[in-house]
């Protein structure tokens, strides 16, 4: 996987975005205060037109360039969050201008160790981490028992899928749906929804067939 | 959605222009939504800077100024600012005494300003975040992210700002704002939901006889829907939980503060309702504000927030303050 | 209808007990609805004197203090006082110059300040009254009551209020009042009804998408039901119609009044819009307000007024003013 | 007619005026401010809270001090303009204990120049002087005629009624109203309405047989 690559699922994230703003921002109207989608189409919006500037030629750099937009244009709690995931997975793909299953499961896993230290969410606390957590651990594996890309790939997707839905009977423990107490149960978790639709992005630009 | 905008994209940009064409005191860079005291740094002042979201006007652009704060970074309607205004904002007005940053409790503002403090001293930059946590419609305990930080702002960035334009160092600074923020409550009652610009519809539906208790400055749900009954039990409900957490005794600095669609006949009201109850429990109150001073959009409702005074605090309380929305002694 | 209240009967006094206990500087006699200042008339000053129907807060009650008003005699919601208040605070604000009544002009306002003016005259108190007509949106002819007062009303009371604090004689006093009335213009704009307590339903009703052009401050109906447009286009209608009837030139205080349920980040932006208008056309605007000053109880939308200022007129616009809704200087 | 028919017509008018509060508001909330019911309410609740404590035993004392706590309770246009024809029409009874149909009627005609000589409206201007003028010139006429005084008092009334109706297709000229322009055009003018209202009262208490 090249730059190339990665530009495709960061071009892919951001359409998925558009088309999902409102249900992002309704989700979160439930449990929080309704700007999810918008924090998210803002950032990405601005990540695409980061990149088009940018040469950003090695999968690294282009993470590390759309997890520095984010930090710089989203705010809330989302902005230093997926931000610092993307930078802590590009810095961990390193700068070669290739990168292979094993390299991008680090990375995810980078990404995950860079949330959790951030905002100290354990799973379970329904948060973005409950979607994360499973997918990089499912991806981890299928690529250690030596699954094919597209079984990997829909490991990830599904874990992450799966865990953004667990969230909905759980209590909110971090962020603003905290407040909320008991009442939080019941709804999907914005973030751990939003975690769930850029990991099936991701699964579906691998499943294009190579250019 | 009935408001007087141009388009919801604009919405912020728009109203800080207006903020610099009404205020030749401010500096306001609007493209980095920055606000700064127009004179620049004041060598050897500590320097204030606060930011959050926006809608909560006047908050904060309009409590820079003379006695007050240094700087205001202004996010996304009800989205915390990012750490590039923050720190914008932090080199903009450090005179050589280091800077305090004024942090509302979401994760939100705390992740960025975090963020913010780091790359401001890795500049060089003293920065000491104070963390406002004032609301008592959401319990501290280990289930949630901890309390909301709403009306102790105000009384935080007046009094701190004061101390600071005394030339007190840093840390006295920090440490007198902590004060107020441990000896300040709050408590948000919502008549109405907010509309969020770019969401283009209420961010909660509620009935024609239904109320919001504890309801945050973004809309976030409160502890309970109750029942439209009489703006004395209203507030009776309001003080009441306030009270079980703090001690409503001896001198009190008192705001009564509107939700942003609220007319100010009806915050006169309620103020009568909160002076009746806690002189009625022995408590005085010796200084107030009634207004609209922490909003939520076009919200209907009110918060009510009580600080508990000592005479340095109504010292500093009473010290001269001149921005745009809060102005006494000069 | 959702409101803070007690009850619809008791509105305007709970509100003026809460105006009471919330400013130590005002003596409010709620039963007779009188605000005066604590200190009682100053011998040989021109005492000022207005009054209109509630639910415009803060004007009047919250512009008695130094520097404007000596006392305020608020009706019933939407409903002038009566001669009974206005005879009141006559008696209780001369301190032996005279008394100027700032009276808007509404058929109920002038006939019950007639009788009043009346009544002092009989018990030897010199009374002026200056008549605020300053409402484009209704044209001045044979064939209305005239002009309705609005906004000018706010200038009207601090630049008098100005000039008679400095012990000036009541001709010159009035004479100011109606130079500043013959300079001002306004024009307002509605998003949304209001709803008087005692009524209990919406004065009028509006479709999500309409707006009412040059609605009056009571919700009496306007010029034209419009669309809501973008917030640039809605200032132009409104500074259209006021510079059809004033050359709109040289130097111009200009306010941005609030209707009661808009918020502050709406008002700010309509002041960038009114602000490019302006400066557009060549004028140059040296003196601003941006709040809410004539309210129409939780009516949505906004009022812009227009005065062109002389160097006297700025000079005492500057003077310390020390009230509880417009304070600086002191 | 003794100072208890005055009474008696007092009361009725605070009756009927409690019963048309809404409508009288509606009518104002049309063209006006939505008050006048309240107004109007609250100002012949507190006449009749003045009479019940005052000794007032002449018709002419009824009157004036029913438009005395008009003028000092009512505020609005409509206080100082009904406190005055009340006032103006106590006055000309003079301090008889009885008055009769002639001076009835001078009376009102004394009510109807006092309203016009304080609000300067003409008839066709859209206020309550186009209820009050005809009624007036009615009763007199109708009086002068050597009518019953059933005759005399349906002629009162319906005058009244008569008046406010035709107020419906005229643009006010005074008033609140006025302000509308044009748009005042098709709704009935509260003040004509009450004043019908009060009209309709007087002819109702004296069909009542005598005690
Ligand atoms: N401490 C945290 N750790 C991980 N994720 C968090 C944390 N706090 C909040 N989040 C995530 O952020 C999401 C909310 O993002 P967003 O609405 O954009 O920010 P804000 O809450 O500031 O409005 C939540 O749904 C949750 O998944
Ligand atoms: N100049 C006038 N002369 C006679 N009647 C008038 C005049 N102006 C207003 N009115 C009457 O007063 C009525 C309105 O009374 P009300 O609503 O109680 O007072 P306000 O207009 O001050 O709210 C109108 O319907 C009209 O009949
Ligand atoms: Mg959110
Ligand atoms: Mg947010
Ligand atoms: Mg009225
Ligand atoms: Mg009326």
């Amino acid at each position: 996987m090249d730059a190339g690559f990665f530009r495709a699922w960061v071009a892919e994230i951001a359409a998925v975005v558009e088309t999902q703003r409102d249900h992002l921002t309704q989700l979160d109207a439930a449990i929080g205060d309704a700007d999810h989608g918008i924090n998210l189409s803002r950032g990405f919006g601005a990540v695409q037109a980061a990149l088009a500037q940018a040469s950003a030629a090695t999968p690294g750099s282009v993470l590390v360039l759309a997890g520095s937009t984010l930090i710089s244009k989203v705010g809330g709690a989302s902005g230093p969050l997926y931000g610092t995931a993307f930078r802590h997975a590009g810095k961990a793909l390193g700068d070669g201008p290739e990168v292979d299953l094993p390299a991008l499961a680090g990375a995810l896993e980078a990404a995950l160790s860079g949330v959790q230290k951030l905002g100290a969410a354990r799973e379970g606390e329904k948060t973005m981490v409950d979607a994360l957590a499973p997918a990089a651990s499912a991806f981890s594996k299928a690529v250690a028992d030596g699954a094919s890309p597209t079984g990997a790939f829909s490991a990830l997707a599904d874990a992450a899928e799966a865990g953004a839905q667990a969230t909905i009977p759980m209590q909110a423990l971090k962020g603003r749906a905290s407040y909320l107490g008991p009442r939080s149960v019941g709804h999907e978790d914005p973030g751990a929804a939003s975690t769930a639709l850029i990991m099936r992005a991701l699964r579906d630009v691998a499943a294009r067939p190579a250019p | 959605m009935k408001k007087l905008i141009n388009s919801p994209e604009t919405v912020v940009t728009d109203a800080l222009s207006g903020l610099a064409a009404a205020h030749l005191g401010l500096a306001v860079d609007v493209e980095n939504k920055l606000i700064t005291r127009a004179g620049g740094p004041t060598a050897g002042k500590v320097g204030l800077v606060s930011g959050g979201g926006s809608g909560h006007e006047p908050l904060h652009g309009g409590f820079v100024g003379y006695g007050m704060l240094d700087a205001a970074c202004p996010g996304e309607v009800f989205t915390s600012p990012v750490p590039d205004q923050m720190l914008a904002a932090t080199k903009a007005v450090d005179g050589g005494a280091g800077v305090l940053h004024v942090v509302k409790n979401y994760t939100g503002d705390v992740l960025n300003f975090e963020m913010a403090a780091e790359l401001a001293g890795d500049e060089g930059i003293e920065v000491v975040p104070v963390v406002v946590n004032d609301d008592v419609a959401v319990q501290d305990s280990l289930y949630t992210a901890g309390r909301r930080g709403t009306g102790a702002t105000v009384f935080v960035e007046k009094i701190a700002g004061a101390l600071a334009e005394r030339t007190a160092p840093l840390g006295e600074v920090a440490a007198v704002a902590r004060e107020v923020n441990e000896r300040s409550r709050s408590f948000g009652v919502a008549l109405t939901s907010c509309t969020v610009p770019a969401a283009g519809k209420p961010t909660f539906e509620i009935g024609d006889s239904e109320i919001e208790l504890g309801v945050g400055i973004h809309g976030e749900p409160g502890r309970t829907r109750g029942a439209l009954v009489t703006a004395r039990e209203i507030t009776a409900t309001a003080l009441d939980a306030i009270a079980a957490d703090l001690a409503l005794t001896g001198d009190l600095l008192v705001m009564v503060n509107g939700m942003g669609g609220t007319p100010l006949i009806e915050l006169y009201l309620v103020y009568n309702e909160v002076h009746k109850y806690l002189t009625g429990r022995g408590a005085r109150i010796t200084r107030n504000l009634v207004g609209n001073y922490i909003t939520s959009l076009e919200m209907q409702g009110f918060s009510v927030t009580v600080c508990k005074l000592t005479d340095s605090l109504t010292d500093l309380w009473d010290a001269p303050v001149d921005t745009p929305a809060l102005r006494w002694g000069r």
